[in-house]
Order: C-alpha cells, then structure tokens, then sequence
C-alpha cells in the first residue's frame, strides 16, 4: 500500500534540524521544536501500527533510483515499524531529558548537540523505515556523521580522540557496507528488503556469498561485535544522553538492527543456514557476551560499565538472529526495543546521578540510594530487567532466546542455552554491585569526596524521563501489547518463517 | 628541394641546436635559436613550404629572438 | 640592436646618427612591404607575416629611438586599440555572415555576407573578405600584439633598476 | 628539479626506442601517395569483372553498398552514391577511376572528388581522397585565391586562424598584465 | 639490418634529424637549471616538430631513386606548374604549423614575461637559487 | 539552418568577442571589465542550456564553419556530452565571477582587472571553443588558448605563483606540443583532422604502428594539462600559489575540459575497441588511475596548506575519472561514473577553493593548524567547506557518494574487484584529510581572542558568501539527483552519442 505516512515520519527530524539551527538563539524555542517533532513523529509512527498489524506493508517511493529494481523508498513492514517506534518513542523521552541535562550542566554549544540529535535520529528512523539496502546505507552514514559532534561535544582532546576512533571503525564499516550493497545489487539485480531473503542471492556461488555476508558483518560494526567493539566504550567521552541514543537508540540498535535484516531479509534464513555461517555468528556473538560481560565488571567507571553491558546485551539480538530459529529470531527481534528502554533507563540514571552527585566512579556510589531514591530506584528495576528477572521485559526476550537455543541442534544448543545462562548470572554480577552500594551501603563523607557538591536528586526533567522507561519496562512485562510490540515481532516471523 | 644542401641545412641544424642549448652565454643561445630558426626557414623553403618558411623567418628569427634579447636586457645574460 | 633590446632614456645621449638616419628612411619601405605581404593573396605571405613585419619595422624604431619616442610614435591606445581592431575584423566577419544572412548560413561562410557577393559574386566575395578582412585583421592584430609585447618586454622602468640593485 | 635531469634521459631513451618502433610504418618522407598527401586506402575487393562496369561509368551496387556501409553515409554527413549524384571519370595519373559527388552546399554544385577505384590484379582497392586533393584543386575556383595556404589558413580552416589570432592577442594581454606598469593597462 | 637501415633510416632522414633535435630541445627544457635556458630548449623542441609536421606534408622526393632531386612546389595554384609537371606539396601541414608557430611565439612572450617577474622578485632566473630561496622562506615561516 | 543550431558557435566567438571588447573598455573604463564578463557569461549559460536541450530534443549538432563539409573544413559537432560540459562550465563559471569581484579588488591591483577580466573571458572561451570542437588541430587552438590565460591568470599573484606558472608553462607547452606531435602521427596515418571522419578511417589503420604511436603521445600531452597522476607535479604549486578564485575556476573548470579531451579522443575517435583490442591499454588506464587516487590522497595527507592539500585532492579526484574511462570498456557504469563526476567534482572543488580563498581573503589563513574557531568567525564559508568536505569523502546524502557508488558498480560490473578497495579506501583517506580540517574549525575547542572589536564590523561580503552557498546547496542537491533517474535521458543520449554500445 503507498502512504505518505512513512515520508512525513522521516520529515519530523528533517524539517525539525534546520528549524533548530534557525532558532539558536532562543533556547525554548529550539527545545520546542525537538519537543514537537518528536511527538509528531511518535504519533505518525503509531498511526501505521494498525494498518501494519492487518498485514498491509505500508510503502512510499520518493523517486526511482538510476539503478534498475531499485527505488529510494520506505517500507514499513512489522521489524522495522518495532525500530522506529521504539526510536520515535525514546526520542522524546531523550529529548526532554537532554533538556534538563544540558541546562543543568550549562553546557556549550547546545545548537549543535540538538541539530545534531535531530540529523542521528533522522539517520535511525531513516534505518527503520527504509525499504532496501541502498536506502539503508544513506540513512546509516547519516547516523555515522551526525554522531560525531555529538561524540566530541566536549571538545577536549580525549573527547576528539574518542570522535576518531568511533570515525576510525565506523568509517571503515561505512565502506565494507556501500560494498556489500554494490555487491548485493551486481549479484543479484535487486536490493530490496524480502521476507525471506532474496531468492537470486542463494543461486550464485557460495563463496561470494559468504564474502558477501562477512562484508555486512563489518558493515554492521556498529553492533560493536567483539574484535571491534573499542570504539564503544571510548565514545563515552560524550555526554551521558547522547551516550544513551548512542548505546539504546540510534547508532548500536541501527548496527544489531542491519545485522537481523540482513540474515532475515536479504539472505534468509535457508540460505544462512545452508552456508553453515550461522555458527560462526553465533560464536562470534557468544563470545562477546560472555567477554563484554566480564569487561563491564572490571570497569569502575558507571558508564563505562554500562558500554560493555550494552556490548554484551547486543549480542543476544545478534545470537537469536544467527540461531536462525522461530523462537530464536523472535527473540532477538523482542531484545531489541526491550533492551532499548531497559539500557535508556540505566543511562539516564547514570546521566542523572553525574548531574545530581557529580559522581562517575561505582566506588563513591554508596548510600546515593537515600538522596536520589527516584534515580536509583528506576536504576534498580532496569538492571533487574538486564538480568533478565521476571517483572521486566528483559525476561520475555531472554525467555524467547533460550527457547531459541533450545531449538538448535542437540550439542550446539545446549552450549548456547549455556552460554545464554551464564552471560544473565554475569549480569548479575556487574549490576548487583551498583545496587547494593546505592541503597546497603552508607554513604562516604560527601565533602571528602565530592569537594563540597551538595547531592540532590537530579532536576525534575531527567527525572520524569527516566521513570516513565523504567515504568515502561515493567509495562512490557506486564502487557507486552503496549505499542503493539509482540504483535508485529509476531507478524514478523510469521513473514520470516511462515504458518502460525 | 636538392638532397646535399638539404642534409646539410639539417646538419647545421643539429649543430646550432646543440650549441644554443650547451651554450653558458644566454644572449649567444639566443642569437643562436634566431639562427636555428632561420637555418629551419630555409629547411622550410626547400621543403616547398614558403609560407611557413616566411613565418618562421619573420616570427622566429625575428620578433622571438628580439623579444627574447629584451627580456635578457632585463635579466641577466649569463647561465651559472 | 645597440645595447640590446631598448635603450634606456639615460644613454640616448650616446646615439648613433647613422643608424637613425638609416633606420628612419628604410621604416617606410619596411612598413610598405608589409602592408604588401599582408593584403597580396596572389602570392606567398598573408596576414601573420605581413603583420610580424609590420610590427619587425616599429620595433627597430622603438630599439633605435628609445622606448619613449616610440611610445609617442604608437600611443598606447591605438596600441590597444588595433589589438581589438584586428579581432573585430575578422570575428565580425564571421558573425556578419550569420548576421546578414538571417541565420541562414554558418560562421566565416562569406558569401552569406550578401552585398559582396551580390558586387563580386561567391568566389570573389571570398577573396575579397580574405584579403580586406581576415588578412588585414591577422595583420592589425599580430602587429599591435608584438609591439605591445616588445614595449612590455623591453621597458626597463628606472625604479626596477633601483629595486634589482638594492637586491 | 635535479631529478629531471634524470627524468629527462629517460625520457629520451624512451623516444628513441619508440621511433625504432614507429618508423617501420611511416610513409617514406616525400611519398606521393600517402594519406597524408593524397589519399588512403579504405578497403578493397574482389574484382569479379566490376572494372567494366566503372568503365561505363556505373558504380557496381556492391561496392557502393560497402563504401556505405563503411560509414561514408549520411549518418556522418557524407553525400552519397545516389543515382545520378555521382560521375565517375579515369585518372591517368593514378591509374584508376575517379568518383566524383556532388556534395550539395549552398554556393557549390560542382562533384568533387571523393573516392578513387584502382583494379590491382584481382582486387579492387578504394581509396578515399583526402584535403589537400581538394583544395588545390578547387582553391582557385572556389576562393579565388591562388595560394592554397592562404585560402586554406583564411578560409577552409579559417575557425583555427581565428583562434589562433586570439592565442595571439591572449599573449599580447597576459604580458601587459604581467609587466605594464605605466599607462591605463 | 642494412636494408632496415637505408629503408628507415636513409630514407626517412627527416624523421630521424628532426626526432634528434626534438630530444634535444626537450632535454633542455626540462633538466636546463636556467629559466630562459629552459624556454630556448622548448623553443627549439616545438620548432623541430613543426619541422616533422612539415616534412610529412612534402612529397615527390624518392631518395633512393633521385637522391632527392625533385621536390615539391609551393602550393600556389600557377598554370605553368602543371604544364612543367610539378607537384604542389601538401598545404595542411603548413597552413597547421604556421598556427603554431604564432601559438609558440606567443607562449614564449608569456614565459619570457614570466622570467622578468621572476627576475624582479629573486633577483636571479637559476632554478636552484630560486627554490632554494623559497625554501629559506618556508624556514623562516615554520620558525614564526 | 537553425538558430539552434548556431548557438554554439555563437556562445564560442561571441566569448572571444566579449574577450576583446573588455580590453577594449577596460581601458576605457576599468569597472565596466567585470560587468561585460559576468552578464556576458549569464547570456552564455542561458544559450548553452538552450543548445543541450536541443540536443536532447532533436540529436547532435553538426556544424560546419565556413559552410565545407567536414572532411574539407572545420566542423563543430555538439552532442550530450559537449552541450552538458557546456553548461557545467558556464554555470561555474558564473559563481566564481561572481565571487571573483569582492576578492580580485583585494587580491589583483586595480590597473589590471581589465586584463584579469579578459583573460578570464578568453579562457572561458577558449575551454568551450574545446569543448564544441569536432576537430583535432582546432582542438589544439582552443587549448592554447585556455592554457596562455592560465599560465598568465597563475602568475598574476606574483610572488611564488611566478615559478610556480612557469613550470607550467614548460610542462604545459611540453604537453601542448606531444598532444600536436600525436595529431601529427594520427595525420600521417589517416590523412584527416576531422575526429568523426577519423573515426571511420581508423579501423583500416587499427594496426598501424602510427596511431598507437598518436595515441600515446596525445594521451601522454592530455595528461600533463589533465594534471593526471604521474605527471602533475607542476600542478601543486600552480593551485597553490594562484588568486584564489583563479584555482577555483582553473581546478574545478579548466581541468574537466582537459579530461573531456581525453574523454572524446578515447570515446569519439580511437573508440573503445581499439583500446581494449588492439593496444590492451584499458585496465593499465585503470591502474595509473588507482595509483594517482591512492597517491593524491597520500600526498595530501601530508599538506599543511590547504590550498596544496585540495590540490592534491584533485590529483586524486582525477583519478576517479580516469578510473571510469578505463573501465568503460568493460562496463557502460564507468561513462557513468565519469559523467557524473565530471559536474561533482566540479562543483565540490570549486566550493572547497572558494571556502579557502575565503578564509585567505578575510583572515589571512592558509595553514590548516590555524583554523581554530574558524567556524564561529566564518559559519557561511566554513559550513560550506564542511559540506563540499562531506561530499568530497562520499558520505551519502552527497554528490561524492553518488559518483563513488557509480565508479564502484563499474568496477564490480567489469570484474575488476581492486578497484573496488581502492575506491573505498580512497573514501577513507579523503576522510582522513578532510575531516582533520572539519575539526580544526569545528570541533577543536579554542579560545577566543578576547580584543572581539573588529571581529563583528569585516563580514564575509555577500557575493562572495553566495556562490559558496550555491555551489554547497548543490553538493546535496546533486548527490539526490544522480540517484534519481531524472538524469537518465541525459545519460542515454551521452551513452549513445559516445558510441559506448548499449544503453543503461
């Protein structure tokens, strides 16, 4: 079906970058427009769920492309509809925070951080949205250079050696990706996303396909899989909402998002299968959730320690998509809006005790559970739901990986259901330090270590942010319909793996 | 148009050739290329081709080499 | 070519009768032969030559008479003006064959130039054009185009003197 | 720029060795029948008894359907072999039949030359006639300038002579800008 | 070797002459250290190519046959040319190259130009000199 | 025959008209120098729009000068490709005019803008004379022609540009006459001028030692005026030293035309065939081209004057061209690539030159270690930098990426798979130096000079601001229209007019 709902979802960011730069000098008004357009966006993006939910895929071409069988076109179908909602909603929510953020701390150069914002979020969207690779990759290098002044915002020489290093491995990427796209196109006339993959992918030579395959992987460093996964943790240099659209919206869901279609759109899963790549991914993935598991508890830094979490955490959506499974996809394809608002929590609570306690060390955290109870109480139900214990979300998606493994062949899925097990219990270990010192632990002599910083729980404005994700992780639990998710992860393997 | 002289002509052209580029005074290297360019105007007639020989003789071994002899005025006449 | 390229104002007092004599009664021959290679299609030479030979005949005034009374003999103006000229000429005589034509016949066709051709008919009206047209304003312009490149060349300004001696 | 020097050997050596290479096909120097100098040769046939019908002035079709076909058609702007377009009359002195076209140009109706047809032993061999053929035999005529270097510089390329007026004046410009420093320019 | 030799060489003499200066000239200008230097050797490079160019476009001489005795006419159309048999050599080629020796005259007025400016500027026309000059410049900039 | 079918000749002499006439009313009157070449230019670019639209309406103009038929005289052949490089330059041309009025006042002194002026003029007409030209020698003409006003607007700076212009003289007038050297050859060989008669003459001489002997020499001289890897090194120091509007209108205008040279002896008048067939010199094209790409970007890593730098750049850029004409052959993408990269790196380049003059103008900087906070002193020029930056490495929604994307699918298409690397990597590198300069002004915190008094009273002026805008508007705008099939007619008709065989 052709609508025009798709485009005017991605004009909200668009329209609303220049009207930011415009109205720099109005600080309420630029935030107004942030503000609008992302309600706006999150309205239109919503609108399209019903219509989606009856099977329709929503379509609209903006122009034919020179190449045959390609258009610049969006696509709405039931995976990307998940990203964008899960995008349109927390943009809000970032949005506002950001707002209390930067005032608070006073920072410089907030045209920027928000033109800026508005352009990944266009990019992210963009990703969602698109119908084809080649649509994909514009918005995906729209993603990769609007970050970048985001990254460096502090303009200190390690924030522009973190800014390098995120060029230095997303570039790269950008590069293998254009030519993943480029080989698609050559090998098989067409780059359209299929349910199913493409069918004239599986008849060319196994060699260029798993050349082909291994070219997306890199492309999808933005997943920040293990070998090269550096650059995450050095980009948090930057401040902390911006490194929670880094880490829970835009660039690293976009990277796990590409990652799922891939596999499930382009190749498809027979083909995957056929090549016996899925277990390379799936070591990869397993490897990196067990590792970034074990980095997050030797960091002492909170967001930090958060980074290696998130590195961990992506991995599941990358295991459940290589498991190649019903269960294991459809868990992947939970992980990601879920893990989204849970990882969004913990980063603004950590953005949240920065503003109100100064503090980043987990060491100088004790006792901060009774002076900003709303922050570390939200902290608290996030990093349960990362674990993966039953009142969140977290649970269903992990619950639905498990059963995933299950699904594989007997030695494999064994080994991964471990694998699985032991990186929840790791979780544990790193997220249950923060809690007990927060609200066990008394708190050091605050003027000793904080040079005369009065605690205080964080203005009103980050807060509000942080409590509706933490109570929308619980909500996903409880009524996973909300914004219609389970039903288009439904829809969607039913697309993928056909029947009921 | 006769075979000897025209060796010869082109003989001497090689020759003026070599000694206006190895020559260390500028201005003799120049009365040289006006010499070479004569020498090719008459290579030209013999050739059958007035009009460029009149050129040449014109164009060449006269306004080229006297503005070339204004620019050494201006310079310096030597080559280090 | 005393004192090679142009005299300098100071040493004029040094001249040579002889040679000025001698140049001044050949300049008007020169200039004749000139005027005679550039419009004589008959035979060998035609605008190129007859213009360098023009402009060989004021550059031995301006070498033999100094660069300033050349400079009163051939004004900068009309200097540049013939420059120009000479372009207009023969340009003009391309584009006035579009132009009297209506567009009919192509750039340089110069029979579309009608009133010729109607006096002398084609092939005349082609001499004709070549020779009071084209050759004149290849000569016009090669002519003023070397003086004005000898004046520029060979005047040695006082204060540049000053400047290279300083260095 | 010491490295040229170098630079420049190489060069040379490179020259030298290409001239070896090239000479073998270069026209011997004052040759005639060149290309360059009169015409060059575009493909030949068998003969199969056509010279008798070029005698009698017809243009066998095969022929004519190659020479077209070879490009000399009106896609490039070439006046074709059309019945009656075209006269062909023997050449004493290049042994073979001129074919003549009329070319159909506003001032001019006169067939010029374009092909030459030669029987060597079995083969037909076609030629094409190049520009100087032309000129100097039409100069006359046509501009009713007797030097063909004139009518050729002023008038058959007279685009070139233009331009290279302007070359003239370009430099005459760049030196005024370069070293005028008295007067109005 | 001796047939090539006096089938390529011999014979084709013109091409060979004007190749050697051609070399010469173009090894002045680019390895000559000394600006006008440099422009002589260019003038003399353009001028023998136009001396090949030229060559091409002559004709009746057989070298081997008549030692080059005959030769072609100017190409000015003369009635009594044809009666006494001659052949009018080939107008393109001239009428080319007389287009470039205004266009290598031209260019030689703008490089000489050029070299009083230089002139004016470092005080010398030598390559060595100048870059060396320049290059002190650069030094004195990167030590403020 | 049509006014429509005059109108090139007509945009070629009238600009040399226009190119006397400024000298003769500049010497009248100084100001009126730059008003005659800038409407004068504006009448141009409306004609030349004009004339490709009637290319692609009605097919190719074939003009004869004088009224010969063409193996006899002169002939002007207008097709896709010509009418399209037509418009490019003139648009060009157009801005840098405009841009050129505030900063020759500053740059040039006032006695010679009329000279300035009509030397641009000459040149403009020179490189559309090349441009229209359906005639090897008249080719020539026109490239003396643009090559004297260049070496002469080069030295005009004074200064270092004067050695830097005479080295370009040399090599210049050394390429010049290698390029006349090879028509000789072809001559010799086929005894015609006119390319299209050529063309169909030279099949019978394919193997004829003479013509891979032309073409050597004629590729050899295009690519010393095409400044194309290995023999560019008089270029660095013209770029650099040059008025600033001047290496814009050289680098982004004057260099396209050289490689159109190239482009039309490769596709017009040796054809494909020969290069693949008879010489096997398609993928060595290739070669040269990647090694210049990965050469230039090399080098201008290493440059600290950001003038050198983007002129090492378009070393590189070059590359990317002469990259689709080799692979042409193999894949009807290549033409592609090189059509659309002719008017990107067109545009690109002549928005980063103008950004760099404008820096140069207004504050003096040339060194790229003194850009700090350039970005809040300049936003107009700097955030145009930025985006021609952008769209220079390929980032998606830019032009760059658009021709990078066409040159890759060649590469893939032909089978040609180290093209591939190279291309991306070349993306890399452009990276590399480009975005040390980005964040030199943006992103490297800096302190301002607290004595801001003046800061606020010298503003950039407006047309020389405009241009920049435009040329940046268009980096976006085009890098959406080259993946939009709008171009496609137009590409078409240049794939069919070059003869490439086939259509997209």
């Amino acid at each position: 079906m052709e609508s025009l709902t798709p485009l005017l979802a991605i004009l909200c960011p668009a329209i609303a970058a220049p009207l930011v730069l415009l109205s720099r000098n109005h600080p309420n008004i630029r935030e107004g427009w942030t503000i609008a357009a992302g309600i706006t966006m999150f309205a239109l993006v919503l609108s399209m769920g019903p219509e989606v939910l009856k099977g329709d895929v929503i379509r609209f071409t903006m122009f034919h492309t020179m190449f045959k069988n390609i258009d610049f076109a969006f696509k709405v179908d039931a995976f990307g509809l998940i990203f964008a909602i899960t995008t349109s909603s927390l943009w809000i929510l970032v949005s506002l925070y950001s707002i209390g953020y930067m005032r608070s701390l006073k920072e410089h150069a907030q045209t920027r951080y928000f033109f800026a914002f508005c352009l990944a979020i266009l990019g992210a969207i963009g990703v969602a949205l698109s119908a084809n690779l080649l649509t994909m990759f514009v918005f995906f290098e729209i993603i990769t250079v609007s970050t970048y002044p985001l990254v460096i915002h502090e303009q200190t020489p390690e924030a522009l050696g973190g800014g390098h290093k995120y060029f230095a491995y997303l570039m790269p990427a950008g590069a293998f990706f254009l030519f993943g796209v480029v080989a698609t196109y050559y090998l098989t006339g067409s780059c359209d996303f299929t349910p199913g993959g493409i069918k004239a992918l599986a008849t060319t030579s196994p060699v260029a396909a798993t050349v082909l395959f291994f070219c997306f992987l890199l492309g999808f460093m933005k997943a920040a899989w293990m070998p090269f996964h550096s650059w995450l943790p050095t980009a948090m240099v930057a401040p902390t909402p911006v490194s929670a659209l880094l880490h829970a919206v835009a660039v690293v869901k976009a990277g796990v998002f590409g990652i799922v279609r891939m596999i499930c759109y382009i190749f498809g899963v027979g083909l995957v299968d056929e090549l016996g790549l899925w277990l390379i991914l799936a070591c990869i993935a397993g490897f990196t959730m067990i590792m970034g598991s074990f980095f997050a508890i030797a960091q002492d830094d909170i967001k930090k320690r958060l980074a290696y979490s998130t590195i961990s955490q992506l991995s599941y959506v990358i295991l459940g998509a290589a498991f190649l499974t019903k269960d294991g996809v459809m868990g992947a394809m939970l992980h990601i809006p879920f893990h989204a608002y849970m990882k969004i929590t913990l980063f603004l609570c950590a953005g949240a005790i920065l503003v109100g306690s100064g503090k980043r060390k987990i060491s100088e955290m004790a006792g901060l559970g009774k002076t900003m109870p709303v922050t570390m109480l939200a902290f608290s139900i996030a990093a349960i739901g990362m674990a993966g214990l039953p009142p969140l979300c977290g649970f269903i998606s992990k619950l639905y990986l498990c059963f995933g493994a299950w699904e594989l062949h007997p030695p494999y899925g064994m080994i991964f259901l471990a694998v699985i097990l032991t990186s929840s219990v790791l979780d544990i270990v790193y997220f249950f330090p923060i809690i007990h010192a927060a609200f066990f632990r008394e708190p050091v002599d605050a003027e000793r270590t904080n040079g005369g910083y009065v605690i205080k729980e964080a203005p009103t404005f980050m807060l509000v942010p942080l409590s509706i994700t933490a109570a929308f992780s619980i909500l996903f639990f409880i009524y996973p319909h909300t914004f219609y998710i389970i039903d288009l992860v439904q829809l969607a393997i039913v697309e993928l793996f056909g029947g009921g | 148009m006769i075979l000897p002289i025209d060796l010869i002509l082109l003989f001497f052209l090689v020759i003026i050739a070599i000694a206006a580029v190895t020559v260390k005074d500028i201005l003799a290297a120049v009365i040289l290329t006006g010499a070479y360019s004569f020498v090719m105007a008459n290579v030209w007639l013999q050739m059958g081709s007035s009009d460029v020989a009149f050129t040449e003789a014109a164009i060449g071994a006269g306004v080229s080499t006297a503005l070339m002899v204004a620019a050494i005025s201006r310079t310096t006449r030597w080559e280090k | 070519m005393t004192g090679g390229g142009a005299i300098p104002e100071k040493r004029m007092a040094g001249r040579d009768v002889i040679i000025e004599t001698i140049s001044r009664l050949i300049l008007p021959f020169i200039l004749l032969f000139g005027f005679y290679v550039m419009i004589g299609t008959e035979g060998t030479g035609g605008g190129f030559q007859g213009g360098t030979i023009l402009a060989a005949g004021f550059i031995l005034y301006i070498t033999v008479f100094g660069a300033k009374r050349g400079r009163e003999m051939i004004p900068e103006s009309v200097n540049t003006f013939f420059e120009s000229f000479g372009l207009y000429l023969y340009n003009g005589s391309g584009l006035l064959c579009i132009i009297f034509s209506m567009g009919a016949v192509q750039f340089l066709n110069y029979p579309g130039i009608w009133p010729v051709t109607d006096l002398v008919g084609v092939a005349g009206s082609r001499a004709w054009i070549i020779a009071f047209m084209v050759e004149v304003g290849i000569g016009l312009t090669v002519m003023a185009a070397f003086i004005s490149q000898y004046f520029d060349l060979a005047w040695k300004d006082e204060e540049e003197e000053m400047v290279v001696r300083k260095e | 720029m010491k490295s040229l020097s170098s630079f420049g050997i190489v060069i040379v050596i490179i020259l030298i060795g290409l001239s070896a290479y090239v000479i073998e096909d270069l026209p011997a120097f004052g040759d005639e029948n060149s290309p360059a100098n009169k015409y060059i040769r575009i493909f030949s046939m068998q003969s199969d008894a056509m010279g008798s019908m070029l005698e009698s002035g017809v243009i066998p079709i095969e022929l004519k359907n190659k020479i077209y076909e070879f490009g000399f058609n009106e896609e490039n702007h070439y006046p074709t072999l059309e019945e009656g377009g075209y006269e062909i009359e023997w050449n004493e002195e290049n042994g073979g039949w001129d074919v003549l076209i009329e070319e159909g140009e506003i001032y001019y109706n006169e067939p010029i030359k374009y092909y030459c047809i030669r029987v060597l032993g079995e083969e037909l061999a076609v030629y094409r006639y190049n520009w100087p053929v032309r000129v100097i035999e039409w100069t006359e005529e046509e501009t009713a300038t007797p030097n063909a270097v004139t009518s050729g510089l002023a008038d058959y390329r007279g685009f070139d002579t233009m331009g290279e007026e302007t070359v003239i004046l370009t430099g005459a410009i760049a030196v005024t800008m370069l070293l005028r420093r008295r007067g109005r320019l | 070797m001796m047939e090539w030799l006096a089938q390529h060489v011999l014979e084709k003499y013109n091409f060979w002459i004007a190749m050697t200066i051609i070399l010469i000239g173009l090894y002045a200008a680019m390895a000559k250290g000394n600006l006008l230097k440099k422009l002589i050797g260019l003038s003399i490079f353009q001028t023998a190519m136009f001396l090949w160019f030229i060559s091409l476009g002559d004709v009746g001489r057989d070298v081997m046959v008549t030692w080059g005795l005959k030769g072609g006419t100017p190409p000015i159309i003369w009635e009594k040319a044809v009666e006494e048999g001659y052949t009018y050599v080939n107008p393109l080629p001239n009428v080319l190259m007389l287009t470039g020796i205004v266009v290598s005259a031209a260019t030689t007025a703008v490089a000489l130009a050029i070299v009083i400016r230089i002139y004016q500027k470092y005080g010398t026309i030598e390559e060595d000199e100048i870059l060396e000059r320049e290059l002190q410049e650069e030094v004195r900039y990167a030590s403020g | 025959m049509l006014l429509a079918e005059q109108l090139p000749v007509i945009i070629v002499t009238v600009a040399m008209f226009c190119g006397f006439t400024i000298l003769l009313a500049g010497y009248l009157n100084k100001k009126s120098a730059f008003w005659i070449s800038l409407l004068a230019n504006i009448v141009f670019f409306a004609l030349s729009i004009l004339t490709l639209r009637h290319v692609l309406a009605v097919g190719p103009i074939k003009y004869w000068q004088g009224g010969w038929r063409p193996p006899w005289g002169i002939e002007y052949v207008v097709d896709a490709m010509n009418a399209y490089l037509l418009v490019i330059l003139f648009f060009i041309v157009i801005l840098i005019e405009i841009y050129s009025k505030r900063n020759v006042e500053k740059e040039i002194e006032a006695r010679k803008h009329p000279t300035f002026y009509a030397l641009i003029q000459l040149m403009v007409a020179g490189l559309a004379g090349i441009t229209v030209t359906g005639d090897l020698f008249n080719m020539f003409v026109w490239l003396e022609i643009a090559s004297l006003t260049a070496y002469a607007l080069i030295a005009v700076a004074g200064g270092r540009a004067l050695r830097a212009s005479y080295n370009y003289v040399i090599m210049g007038s050394i390429g010049a006459v290698f390029y006349i050297f090879g028509v000789g050859w072809i001559y010799a060989a086929t005894g015609t001028l006119n390319m299209a008669d050529m063309r169909i003459l030279l099949p019978v001489v394919y193997d004829s030692r003479l013509v891979q002997m032309a073409f050597a020499f004629i590729v050899v001289g295009i690519m010393i005026k095409a400044y194309i890897f290995p023999l560019h090194f008089w270029q660095p120091d013209a770029y650099t030293y040059a008025p600033s509007s001047v290496s814009a209108m050289i680098a982004s205008i004057h260099g396209k035309v050289m490689i159109y040279i190239l482009i039309r002896l490769v596709y017009s008048v040796f054809t494909l065939d020969f290069i693949r067939y008879y010489i096997g010199l398609d993928l060595i094209i290739c070669w040269v081209a990647a090694a210049g790409i990965l050469a230039g970007s090399v080098f201008a890593i290493k440059q600290r004057n950001v003038k050198r730098m983007l002129a090492y750049s378009s070393v590189s850029q070059f590359g990317y061209i002469l990259l689709g004409i080799g692979l042409s052959p193999l894949s009807p993408w290549g033409l592609v690539g090189v059509v659309a990269h002719i008017l990107n790196h067109a545009v690109m380049k002549g928005c980063l030159f103008l950004a760099a003059g404008s820096f140069i103008h207004q504050e003096g900087k040339w060194d790229i270690r003194s850009f700090e906070g350039l970005s809040k002193r300049m936003p107009w020029a700097s955030g145009a930098f930025a985006i021609a930056a952008i769209s220079m490495i390929g980032i998606p929604p830019t032009a760059g990426f658009a021709s990078k994307l066409f040159l890759i699918l060649a590469s893939l298409d032909a089978a040609q798979y180290p093209f591939v690397v190279i291309l991306l990597l070349s993306g890399l590198l452009n990276l590399v130096y480009f975005w040390r300069v980005i964040d030199r002004m943006y992103f490297v915190r800096h302190e301002e000079p607290t004595e801001g008094g003046n800061e606020g009273t010298r503003r950039l002026p407006i047309s020389m601001t405009a241009p920049m805008m435009v040329l940046a508007a268009l980096c976006i705008i085009l890098g959406i229209f080259w993946l939009t099939d709008i171009p496609m007619p137009l590409i078409n008709q240049i794939l069919s007019d070059l003869s490439t065989g086939g259509r997209l």
